[in-house]
């Protein structure tokens, strides 16, 4: 005890991650529900509806039924990898987002000064590329160790699609680091504050709009998602690396993939898309608000649905969901507050926007074949990135952009 | 504060079970890692040194060890695989063609 | 005790454990598992001793690229267990106490050297940053910066040739 | 002042010339060849008429230097590239660079028809380059370079016809035999080098100057330095007793004997010992020892110069026993003297030479006197010219012989150090020239032709051979008259130029035998009295035995046949020579240095070396028993060994 009480960074830490950890679960859950509507409305359905006004209790039920389903081992699967791969998937999944700010502000919590991000570091950026490095053994241990063709298939696929879009990944982001001249992500943010003729704000999406693509382009086969969803290619191999798994490992390798499709938005907001910088200019005093705002009409308009829906559920969960979303627009009404709230608002939205063009692309794309993928990530994609990080060089080299 | 010696003696004792799995192991790919694991005790060590005598010589040859290794598995992996075409097996006492 | 000391006992247990794995270990997955472990630990201490760049550097080629490609050749070949040949008489006779040997003397020998800097290691570790690093490896190691990369190409070129397939 | 701060020009025209035609010359046509050699020298010369006006007039007391790189640094030891002027290298470079360019103006014509022309040019163009180092090297390394470099220049033109073997083997003996010279000469700079710890002859005579000078009796380091040089000198410029090469060298083309084996190279020696001649003159043993082989030399070889029968022979022992002369005059003191008589007879003997070389080419390449005869109306130009040089080294008066062979004998007489019994081997040795050199001359021109008139067509030689003749002609009769003595009312141009050279020399010399006096005219003009005489009796012994009574010859042969026998072979040294020495030699090589050093110590050596690694390899080669595990445990054997060492040994 008195340890902890020697290091109370500790136990701030702790409760940080706590909080994230609270968030993006649920962020995760009603990211499916999100997308499912979403598709659907693009293909003119309606999507999951029964659970809750909207579906918006499916998640919910869905993850009641990953952990009460059979938790089936394959006899012939290698037990400790087969186990170890969910969990290496999620856990990775989830620590890159341990270094991604949400916000410029720094609160006190216990006395102890800290910012809004969990591990600040000023690598960050290639922490957290590691990290995500790392996250290519979740698929490719999945689909050797349940020992069964199909999964092997995936998992190879997977890791080599994998290795080859990280590097064009990589390429695509260090012309922004160029222009910044850091790897920390404030200092990179920083960097894109300000505007151009006082209006057009300094985002690195304007200089570096052929990174931009690069990354977006290669985020997604990262992510291993529509057009690049090779691995769970349902067509072709049944449903990839985790054919064989079922129940809550399943679930792990699903909240992964959502996790992964976080982190790259979020990094594509503070690389490209300012982080949480307000796009009006500062001189626009009541965009301050504008967090309390939202949050009390969505407050209002929840209280309003639960009411008139037919449900029972309905009538009781939704006024008081409303009610405390009230409750925290008023608190973000205060001006402290909604100071500090600023940031964080700004930053979902932005990531919000990447999440709902994730899931307009899946729901419009097709699917690559595999060696037009290959090729597509070799022949195309690298030089490009290339050139655009040579151009950049130069470019900084002539014009001295950032030290 | 940790002493460097620890870091050493840590990066001696990992160096030398690199030795024994080198000698020991059958499989050539096995064989392999036990090499770069011998490599990363080494780079500890020059971390260690580095750090301690804060010269960033250490970093830097770090630095060159792991871009070395990066080319070492890629040409090795290279030959393991045509060494698996050829001779059905990646054991090394099957690889055994060139004696006297 | 304090934080460092901690993260070091911790990390150094791992390191060893995953050493001793990757040498126990039938399966060559499970080898390179361990082998991982071995890096990422690693990877902990390097942080713990300063050099960030280098622990990331660590954990993005070794663990990322470099094991990567070692569980894919893996994968790949299919390699399954260990086959148990018995060992050859010289590596027994002569590998097995000299590696051990090798160890002690390692061991011995540097607790020797370096014991005695216990005390002067007080000193906390200057933070080496990057700049500081890629500034040295941009002027004064820049032409062994340049040899690396054309000893890249070539061994791209190598491995190419090497694992393309003979047309028959 | 252009050429004297440029000496190295007079170096590089020749090279230049040898670089051009040996690299390009191979399938030119002659003319371009003549282009670029003889073009060659002729710059030299006028580069040296311009040298002499500038020297003239410039007339320095101290030997003009000019240093240009340092060549090799050992140690103290310190060689220049450097090159000196003085009032000797002035004679000497006239002589070499006139001389030179009349003969390879005449080669032009006399090698017209053989194999080679750029080869031949090439290396008379070398030969000249190495002569005008030796002579204006400003130390006795460089000189030692020019030295040997004649000596290969020379062996490669006497085995100018190399598919002949006896052409091939006087090459390798001439060779050969100055080596052993050089070998003396060789050791003697290294005693210079040790004694004053300098080569430059600047440091050596300034210190030598010092030196006291040693008696004839207690030998000092200058005596030995002195004699090793001359060894030199003995092997180069063929004096008893390493003479045996000259002869043979006759082998080479006709220029080449005029050139090299007359005008300049063999006199090298008598150069080289003038050159030193403030050592030699604080070494009285060491003159004595030059002036008692320089005057039996002269004899000696006159008498063998008697029985020759070839044209080309008798001419080479008559250089032979010129150079005897020359050395003469150097040991009596008269250093002046011998470099007069080097001029003189570079002139004459280079035309005698000439001369001869015209007589075979109109005889077709015969060269026996035995088998000519009567050519003097078919040849008359070739026969005016010899029979000029003929009366000039016999001595007859006003011709360029007669005065330098007089100062020599007047000087072996009444000079400082003067020695009566040298005067009458040197007085012999005048007789005997003249009666073999007309006898040359009556055999060749006069009486019956001895030839069969309808094979051998005798013909006059072209202009480019005849008028390098009559210059060499005119030069042989008034060459002379620069040294006119006091007592004919003439001014010695000659010695009051060379003063400055050998004045240390002279005044030495008069310091030494204080009881000297200058002698009186009256003696002088005895003494050019009996040299005519002697010349004279000579000329008419010839004449009575060759004109007179033809047939006398055999008679004498028949009643003296030993005697003539014994002149005839040459008094059986070469054969002397063949057993004492060569025999031995090749005895030790065959059965000692070959069948057991080289077969049996180095061939054992290697062959064992390579059978006792084959073995190793055999047995070390099961280490690689293709198991790479074992491999492994080597490597980690290899590491702990290592870790060992530096961990328990270093430390």
């Amino acid at each position: 005890m008195e340890f902890v009480s020697q290091h109370p960074i500790l136990v701030v830490s702790v409760i940080k991650i706590a909080i994230a950890l609270f968030v993006v679960m649920t962020a995760l859950a009603y990211l499916t529900w999100f997308e499912r509507k979403v598709v659907a409305r693009i293909q003119s359905r309606w999507g999951p509806y029964w659970v809750g006004p909207h579906g918006l209790l499916q998640p919910l039920a869905d993850g009641i039924k990953f952990l009460f389903k059979e938790d089936v081992v394959p006899p012939t699967a290698d037990r400790i990898t087969y186990v170890l791969a969910p969990f290496l998937a999620l856990a990775l999944a989830l620590t890159t987002l341990a270094l991604i700010p949400i916000g410029p502000a720094t609160i006190s919590v216990l006395g102890q000064k800290t910012q809004l991000v969990i591990a600040h570091s000023n690598i960050a950026l290639i922490l957290l590329f590691a990290i995500s490095s790392l996250g290519i053994y979740g698929v490719a241990l999945a689909g050797w160790s349940s020992n069964s063709k199909y999964p092997l298939m995936g998992g190879l696929r997977s890791s080599a699609q994998m290795v080859s879009y990280e590097v064009s990944l990589t390429l695509s982001v260090v012309g922004v680091l160029l222009l910044a001249g850091s790897f920390d992500f404030y200092d990179i943010v920083g960097s894109q504050s300000g505007r151009w003729f006082h209006f057009i704000p300094k985002w690195q999406i304007i200089p570096q709009f052929f990174g931009f693509l690069c990354y977006l382009t290669a985020a997604i086969a990262e992510t291993n998602r529509i057009p690049f969803d090779l691995p769970e290619a349902e067509t072709e191999l049944v449903a990839g690396f985790h054919t064989e798994y079922s129940s809550f490992k399943f679930a792990m390798f699903f909240m992964a993939e959502y996790a992964n499709m976080i982190t790259v938005s979020c990094l594509a907001t503070l690389l490209f898309l300012g982080g949480w910088l307000s796009p009006f200019p500062d001189t626009w005093s009541w965009q301050l608000y504008l967090p309390a705002v939202g949050l009390i009409l969505g407050g209002l308009a929840m209280i309003a649905g639960g009411i008139t829906s037919g449900q029972l559920t309905a009538k009781l969960v939704f006024p008081v969901l409303g009610l405390f979303c009230l409750a925290v627009g008023g608190l973000c009404a205060i001006h402290g507050v909604a100071v500090v709230v600023q940031g964080p608002f700004w930053f979902i939205g932005k990531v919000f926007l990447l999440l709902f063009f994730y899931v307009w692309m899946r729901g419009t794309l097709p699917r690559f074949r595999y060696d037009q993928l290959m090729s597509f990530g070799w022949k195309f994609l690298l030089p490009v990135s290339l050139a655009n990080l040579v151009i950049t060089s130069i470019v900084v080299m002539f014009l001295g952009a950032r030290g | 504060m940790v002493p460097i010696s620890y870091y050493v003696i840590l990066s001696a004792v990992l160096f030398g079970l690199g030795v024994v799995g080198f000698v020991f192991k059958r499989n050539i790919i096995t064989i392999f890692m036990a090499i770069e694991l011998m490599l990363n005790a080494v780079n500890l060590a020059f971390v260690a040194f580095g750090t301690e005598f804060n010269q960033l010589d250490g970093l830097v040859f770090v630095f060159f060890v792991i871009v070395v290794a990066a080319a070492e598995v890629a040409v090795g992996l290279g030959i393991v695989i045509v060494v698996a075409r050829n001779r059905k097996s990646l054991n090394v006492e099957d690889v055994n063609l060139l004696k006297f | 005790m304090s934080i460092a000391m901690a993260l070091f006992i911790v990390c150094g247990a791992l390191t060893i454990f995953g050493a001793v794995g990757l040498i126990l270990a039938k399966e060559p997955v499970h080898s390179a598992l361990s082998l991982i472990l071995v890096m990422v630990a690693l990877a902990v201490l390097y942080l713990l001793l300063g050099a960030e760049f280098i622990a990331a550097i660590q954990i993005l080629v070794y663990a990322g690229a470099i094991m990567v490609l070692f569980v894919f050749v893996i994968m790949l070949l299919n390699a399954g267990e260990e086959v148990r040949t018995n060992l050859s008489r010289l590596a027994r006779w002569v590998g097995l106490p000299l590696g051990v040997f090798f160890l002690a003397e390692m061991g011995y020998l540097l607790f020797h050297e370096y014991a005695g800097r216990a005390a002067g290691a007080a000193n906390a570790p200057v933070v080496a940053s990057t700049t500081d690093l890629s500034m040295k490896l941009f002027t004064e190691f820049v032409l062994p910066f340049e040899l690396t990369s054309i000893l890249i190409l070539i061994a791209v070129l190598g491995a190419m040739v090497l694992a393309r397939k003979e047309p028959q | 002042m252009f050429i004297l701060n440029h000496l190295w020009i007079i170096l590089a025209l020749p090279l230049a010339g040898f670089a051009i035609s040996l690299l390009a010359g191979r399938h030119w046509p002659h003319k371009y060849v003549n282009f670029s050699s003889v073009t060659a020298v002729v710059l030299a010369f006028l580069a040296f008429c311009e040298l002499a006006r500038e020297f003239v007039h410039l007339a320095p007391q101290q030997p003009w230097i000019q240093s240009y790189f340092t060549w090799m640094t050992a140690g103290n030891f310190r060689v220049d590239f450097a090159l000196q002027v003085d009032q000797l290298t002035m004679v000497m470079l006239g002589v070499v660079t006139l001389v030179g360019m009349l003969i390879h103006i005449y080669s032009t014509g006399y090698m017209a028809h053989e194999e080679g022309y750029y080869r031949f040019f090439a290396e008379m163009n070398l030969f000249m380059f190495f002569m005008l180092t030796l002579v204006m090297a400003a130390n006795l390394v460089l000189m030692f370079v020019g030295w040997e470099g004649v000596g290969l220049c020379s062996y490669l033109l006497i085995s100018f016809f190399f598919q002949k073997k006896s052409a091939a083997d006087a090459g390798k003996k001439a060779f050969i035999t100055t080596r052993i010279g050089d070998f003396g000469f060789t050791l003697g700079i290294l005693l210079a080098f040790w004694t004053f710890h300098a080569v430059d002859f600047k440091t050596i005579f300034a210190q030598a100057a010092n030196m006291p000078v040693e008696g004839m009796h207690s030998w000092g380091v200058l005596t030995s330095i002195c004699l090793l040089l001359f060894a030199g000198a003995v092997g180069k410029s063929a004096q008893l007793p390493l003479y045996v090469w000259l002869p043979d060298a006759m082998e080479g083309p006709t220029p080449v004997s005029a050139l090299i084996h007359a005008a300049t190279m063999v006199t090298a020696g008598v150069y080289m010992v003038s050159r030193m001649h403030v050592l030699f003159s604080r070494a009285p043993a060491a003159m004595l020892a030059v002036a008692i082989v320089g005057a039996i030399t002269a004899f000696y070889s006159a008498t063998i110069g008697l029985a020759q029968t070839d044209i080309k022979k008798v001419l080479a022992y008559s250089t032979v026993s010129q150079l005897g002369y020359m050395f003469l005059g150097c040991g009596v003191g008269a250093y002046a003297a011998g470099i007069f008589h080097l001029m003189t007879h570079a002139f004459f003997k280079g035309l005698l030479f000439l001369a001869a070389g015209s007589v075979i080419h109109a005889m077709g390449g015969e060269q026996d006197m035995r088998n000519m005869g009567g050519l003097w109306k078919k040849i008359p130009w070739t026969y005016a010219t010899m029979l000029i040089a003929t009366l000039a080294i016999s001595g007859a008066p006003l011709f360029a012989g007669f005065f330098s062979k007089d100062e020599i004998l007047f000087e072996a007489y009444a000079g400082p150090n003067a020695n009566h019994v040298l005067y009458g081997f040197g007085i012999a040795g005048a007789l005997l020239t003249a009666c073999y050199m007309f006898r040359l001359i009556f055999l060749t021109f006069h009486g019956k032709p001895r030839y069969d008139e309808h094979h051998v067509h005798a013909h006059e030689s072209p202009k480019t051979m005849l008028v390098p003749l009559v210059i060499l002609a005119i030069l042989s009769i008034f060459g002379g008259w620069v040294a006119l003595p006091p007592y004919w009312g003439g001014v010695n141009y000659f010695d009051s130029f060379l003063g400055p050279a050998f004045q240390t020399s002279s005044e030495l010399a008069a310091k030494l035998n204080p009881s000297w006096v200058e002698p009186a005219h009256s003696l002088e003009l005895q003494m050019t009295g009996i040299a005519v005489a002697v010349a004279l009796i000579g000329f008419l012994i010839a004449w009575y035995v060759y004109i007179l009574k033809p047939e006398l010859p055999k008679k004498i042969a028949q009643g003296f046949r030993p005697i003539h026998q014994l002149l005839l072979q040459k008094y059986y040294v070469d054969e002397l020579y063949e057993a004492v020495i060569v025999g031995p030699c090749v005895w030790l090589s065959r059965n000692v240095l070959w069948k057991i050093i080289d077969v049996g110590l180095i061939d054992g050596t290697v062959n064992g070396l390579a059978f006792l690694s084959r073995g190793v390899g055999g047995g070390l080669r099961h280490i690689q028993g293709g198991n790479t595990r074992s491999y492994a445990a080597w490597v980690v054997a290899g590491a702990v060994a290592v870790t060992i060492f530096f961990v328990w040994m270093v430390r």
